[in-house]
């Protein structure tokens, strides 16, 4: 097993184990909601089953016709905010 | 008497070089263990500072790729049951 | 003070004031590189982290941990070599 496997399993296990990982998730959804993410993608899905038509959009072809853009519109700013947190959780949490 | 000076200065030279040798040897030795294990201290600290951070960042974009993954696969099942019963309502 | 002590400070002093103390050091640096000296002393140093762990080391630890073998790895060629430097270096200035 590789160091670096081996590090992100235990930080992961700490994230987990303490609650944060789900804080985290809950955290970035709602950055999601707060920077206009969700209604970007929102307009965005409606524009593609516009164009394709409903009958031949299904929620697997949406899902990944989708996702690049919704990766793409995620702010920088949000990445950031929850990398500090994280590292800020484990700089709490030294042992790692 | 000047055969015996002689000697004594030759084993005096032999014994003081072989003190002086050993001096610098250690004197060498010791300022480059110091440094090398310093350097090798500071290289381990640095190295593990930046799998730290490697691995943060892999746990963070892991972390955001499954929520995206979670909030999309849900928006579009939403967006579509929407659509869908407007279509139906629209239909009748 | 003892006629071997002074003529001991006498030698130190000419060998510091004509450079060659400096370069006798320098010359064993260049050999133990050379050698393959520094090169085992930093991996006996990489192993002492391994074993130990990086958080339960100090530079102090380390040093005292790898001198016996730093000071026994050094060759007898490098030691032979330093000591002609240096007795040839007292020939040339028998005169002291």
């Amino acid at each position: 097993m590789s160091k670096d496997y081996q590090l992100r399993a235990a930080i992961n296990q700490k994230l987990i184990e303490m609650g944060e990982r789900e804080r985290l998730k809950e955290l970035l959804r709602a950055k999601l909601v707060e920077c206009g993410w969700k209604d970007q993608l929102k307009a965005h899905c409606k524009d593609v089953i516009r164009e394709k038509g409903l009958d031949h959009v299904t929620v697997e072809d949406l899902v990944t016709d989708v996702t690049p853009k919704g990766r793409a519109l995620v702010p920088d700013s949000v990445k950031k905010e929850l990398l500090q947190r994280i590292r800020a959780f484990l700089v709490q949490h030294a042992a790692l | 008497e000047e055969a015996r000076r002689r000697q004594e200065r030759e084993a005096f030279l032999a014994q003081f070089s072989c003190s002086l040798c050993t001096e610098i040897i250690h004197q060498v030795v010791d300022e480059t263990i110091q440094d090398t294990a310093t350097a090798e201290i500071q290289a381990a600290r640095n190295e593990k500072a930046e799998r730290l951070a490697k691995c943060t960042e892999q746990i963070c974009c892991g972390l955001i790729e499954e929520t995206l993954s979670t909030e999309i696969s849900l928006l579009v099942e939403g967006l579509l049951e929407t659509e869908l019963e407007r279509m139906h309502k629209y239909i009748k």
